[in-house]
């Protein structure tokens, strides 16, 4: 088993004509991944290596039967895709742009969580279940199956553990990019509370960093409802306050959204909270090898 | 971006939020007819964005002409705190009978705007918070039904407000509302929301942050910025696209991934070093990216060594490589550069580096060892 | 409220929804003189509240002075289906190149506005409903959401619309959603949205509904209410306050509670006999109430008798009964009263009556048997 | 058993100062209903013969328990009202108000359709469960305790309908107006639902009347989902198309709304649709007679 995108995901990508959307379609296509239509509005009726285009996500999904969608449009039009989506029935949309004006991100969520469906990111990497399918930018190549549930605000970071944990003999059920925006359709909770649920998962490394309250949150959710072990990081320690680290939701306000205060949380519920990415990695192997 | 008092004013007054009237001067001489013009007394205030002017001496009450030039001459050209002052807001001085707080804040947890009132207002808020927090009051406004009235009635009754004022109160907290989501504000802030001896409701101050991913749809805002408060080095960042941040410290650092940099800032500051700044070459980083980020990094006159640390996923390491070997063939830095490479290509990338055996630069294995590396040729 | 097609474009043209040029005309020479400012070749349209108008001759084209001219005498003051031509709207000629149809419509099973659109546009869109129901086609909006690109966008691409102007197409949308919230209309049409041979695209004509309730917040739309093409007796209702609806029976009604009164209307038909009114003299109606009320009853001059359906819950019978005694004392009426009186103080009711001995007054015991006798005595 | 109002409604009234609103608020008080608050700004402390009045909802839900809303303000801040009740954490308001901006109820229907309250009208007469509470403007001496639910679009035709059934010998569970209103909080459906729910009620009643497909609806969910006998009436047969009878929501669009289609509807799914008020009252002693 995985989490959010398996054999069944039947993916429809917006920007799917866009250089990087065509790029990393085919990627995830050669990964295994069901890429079964793309959105470019005026450009229905094209295909793209084979992939069928649709002017609407409607169409899409009625020719095709897309369960998930990919969002690769630039920010300004990501919003609009996004509920466009959704209102076509789309169950999972995975937006990958980053730049979302925060008050688009705000409508959005707000509306997604009155019903229908559920968002990962923006600004995420997207999902990778390894040997199942490959949803977004992740570069699968470092992964293997596994039982450890990997979900992190951060890409590159979330490579970096991930891959150290491949060398110490361990794959992963599935790695969840949530994203490093200031309202992420998805928090840490929504995706513990999968990977706690699903049978192959065994530990989960949250990757954390500075910038909002969820990393607090989560420590509260692994407290009273997570059986597994959960391992976790943070990055933004020497972080100045008052300064966006490159992700918009990666911002110490005040005394608000320390790095401090979050791996302090996450070690007054019992979480185990490595110092470095390569800690993480040796305590996740740690707690594996003892369940082996 | 965050504003300038007076440019957070100029919003208020588009969207109804009543300002005391005011001109704006970068001269001694605009700020003394700008006075003429409104009539004593007038308060001329420092525009920096920093908080404390007062105290700072930079927000003066003038009575007449001579006055007048007096402050403005003072005002225009101090130093608050590290910030020149080249900007003043003249503005018709207030009766103040009371002094209260106003705030729409972007609450990242609730994921919904929140609007604060206080009755304790003209203070730092977050001294109040601590000694008397039930004089803070906080409601959330679900950002698709929107502000209601009954929004602002019920902080105004919870915060124990006068009577009198409860209503224009309540209706300039919807008015702020307004700014925080017509203008892409990711704060508004009003502190003190002045009541006039004639009891009328004054934003006196104005602190307005807008959101920088929605600027494109803001004309007349993304003109306003003014770089002459930037640090050297991010301006030129910007002007390259580049993700940077200037720190104190004396160790360049530049990575690819936000959240992999702030982690090797963190594993540098942990090896005993202090980091110089935050750049993120971001995904796919070509080699002119990698080239342009180098010349932003030893441009800080305080760099003495540079770490590189790439974990290639869709970068490819060859290219960082290549970026790299490129700098040194323009700029010949003369610090020592640390390079971690791994992932994609990482074994191209290396193989090119030690062909090009570029003077001080070292490679190492992980990034925990190119962290205590770095450290030790910063010193 | 229904507004006439140039009191709709004016508010079309507030929102940005573009229309032709145009001036509105009470007079021939008023009618000229727009025709000379705008320039040749305008239209001519009357200005009332009813389809039709082109096969009626109510739209005309004119080529120059002589045809204005000609075009206004012929329609100013002509009757169509029933309205008297009071104005027109002179307009300057559009060339016609595609005709679409557009529309939200507020739809109550749903609960949502709907937006609609069609590429079979400048006919009968009920014919076109069921001779092509896919050419139309529908899509909801979430009110508390809003009106967004896609919806445009997905309306446009299914209704199979031209390719170049499929996005200011779903733009028009859009700005018609904002005239339906912005303004409070319960209906927003345009047929025919024209594409013009310079494929613009353009509000050829405008059917707006704006919800009666909401006018408080609208004065601009509330000036324009003109009775001119009221019915005598509605306005003489509308003055007085009473919720009267004209009909073209014999049978004058009047009941409280609106349900009540339908059910009143029902039962006379099913009696053979055929409503003059509709009258709700409402909850708790006070004697002056009733007593104004028979007075809007009976200056139909077709009504030849007269039902009083009265159960008393807030409303007192008493009360009522005192109405309809006044109204006898100060207007005589000449025509016969049925009167059935059930519920809070019915027996009082019944005894003031039956006191004041009123000629021609019928008291009936229930609302069948009131409903048989008032037919019998309208023949 | 009733539903929605019984002995345990504690109920707040907004507009409790006005004239109207101090005249039902006594009387429903005087009925039995526990009526623990009103709700005035700016008069808060006051109190109207002994019922505290509060400046908001919150502070009257936190100071005395209410849990039932009933407004009584003008149309122009009615919305407001319920939305300020809704966001107190009431349960179920009731709106009298008539006359509210359509696109004021939209907006509230919804919001309040994604979560926390129910609304009954607006423009409606409120709700009696006879013997238990009384809210809202029902005249309370016609009806008496039994198995018939009454849900009607009227206020004045209910009373005529009841009246003939309690002349029969019947009472009633309770009498429920959803209000005439083109955008009702609560529709035929739902408190048909609750009625069929109801161990006490044996025989529902429906009162429709010309306008939107509320009927209809109830028709199809009759037909699915309700064992117990319905009795329909249908007002407004002779009404001409695009004139608004008294209610704003009584209006026939074109071919859209009118009594006979709705009879018709209902007809067709088994519903005995009386021909006028009494001719219903008589069916309903008739099955009820037959049960007992």
């Amino acid at each position: 088993m995985a989490i959010l995108v398996d054999t069944d995901t039947r993916l429809v990508v917006s920007g799917v004509t866009g250089r990087e959307g065509t790029f990393h379609s085919l990627r995830n296509r050669d990964y295994g991944t069901q890429v079964v239509a793309g959105v470019t509005p005026a450009k229905g009726g094209q295909d793209v290596d084979g992939i069928p285009v649709f002017d609407t996500f409607q169409a899409a999904v009625s020719e095709t039967g897309a369960n998930t969608a990919m969002i690769f449009v630039p920010p300004r039009f990501a919003a609009d895709s996004i509920l466009e989506a959704e209102n076509a029935g789309i169950a999972l949309i995975i937006a990958i742009t980053e730049g979302i004006p925060a008050h688009d991100e705000l409508r959005v969520y707000n509306h997604l969580k009155r019903g229908g469906s559920r968002l990962i990111g923006p600004n995420c990497p997207g999902i990778l279940s390894p040997g199942k399918a490959n949803v977004g930018i992740i570069p699968a190549q470092f992964f293997k199956e596994g039982n450890v549930g990997l979900v992190s605000r951060s890409g590159t970071l979330t490579y970096q553990i991930g891959n150290e944990l491949a060398q110490g003999g361990f794959g992963n059920s599935s790695i969840v990019g949530i994203g490093g925006d200031p309202v992420p359709g998805s928090s840490f909770i929504d995706v513990i509370e999968l990977f706690e649920a699903d049978p192959e998962t065994e530990l989960i490394v949250m990757c954390g960093e500075i910038g909002g309250s969820a990393e607090e949150e989560a420590a509260e959710f692994i407290a009273t409802s997570v059986s597994k072990p959960v391992v976790a990081y943070i990055a933004g320690f020497t972080a100045p306050p008052g300064k966006t680290m490159g992700h918009a939701g990666a911002i110490v306000s005040g005394t608000q959204g320390t790095a401090a205060a979050k791996a302090e949380a996450l070690e007054a519920k019992g979480v185990r909270v490595g110092r470095n990415p390569t800690q993480v990695a040796e305590i996740a192997v740690e707690i594996l090898g003892a369940r082996v | 971006m965050d504003l300038l008092e007076y440019q957070g004013k100029q919003l208020f007054s588009k969207h109804g939020v009543p300002v005391p009237d005011g001109r704006h001067a970068a001269t001694v001489s605009e700020a003394v007819e700008a006075a003429e013009e409104l009539g004593y007394p007038v308060v001329i205030k420092a525009q920096v964005q920093i908080g404390g002017r007062g105290k700072a001496g930079g927000i003066k009450l003038a009575s007449d002409r001579a006055e007048a030039e007096q402050h403005a001459q003072a005002i225009l050209g101090m130093d608050i705190r590290g910030f020149t002052v080249h900007e003043v807001w003249v503005e018709k001085a207030s009766e103040i009978d009371e002094e209260y707080y106003a705030a729409i804040v972007f609450d990242r947890s609730a994921k919904q705007p929140m609007a604060m009132l206080s009755r304790m207002g003209g203070m730092d808020v977050e001294a109040v918070a601590e000694t008397d927090p039930e004089a803070m009051r906080m409601l959330h406004v679900d950002p698709l039904l929107g502000f209601q009235e009954f929004h602002g009635r019920r902080l105004a009754f919870e915060a124990g407000i006068a009577a009198d004022v409860i209503r224009p109160v309540g209706a300039m907290l919807g008015q702020l509302y307004d700014v925080f989501v017509a203008e892409d504000a990711t704060l508004v802030e009003v502190n003190p929301l002045l009541i006039t001896n004639a009891r009328e409701v004054v934003a006196l101050d104005a602190k307005v942050t807008i959101d920088d991913n929605a600027l494109y749809r803001h004309a007349d805002v993304a003109a306003l910025r003014d770089a002459s408060g930037e640090d050297p080095q991010e301006r030129m960042a910007k002007e390259r696209g580049l993700t940077y941040v200037k720190l104190d410290g004396n160790v360049g650092i530049l990575g690819n991934g936000a959240g992999l940099v702030m982690s090797t800032l963190d594993v540098v500051a942990q090896a005993g070093g202090r980091p110089a700044n935050f750049l993120d070459a971001g995904g796919g980083s070509k080699a002119e990216a990698i080239t342009s980020a180098v010349e932003v990094i030893i441009s800080d006159e305080k760099v003495s060594a540079v770490l590189f640390n790439i974990f290639g996923g869709i970068t490819r390491c060859d290219e960082v490589a290549r970026g790299l070997i490129e700098a040194f063939r323009s700029i010949e830095p003369d610090v020592p550069f640390v390079v971690r490479l791994d992932g994609t290509n990482d074994v191209e990338g290396r193989a090119l580096l030690a062909e090009a055996n570029l003077p001080n630069v070292h490679t190492e294995a992980t990034m925990l060892g190119a962290a205590e590396k770095v450290v030790e040729l910063a010193r």
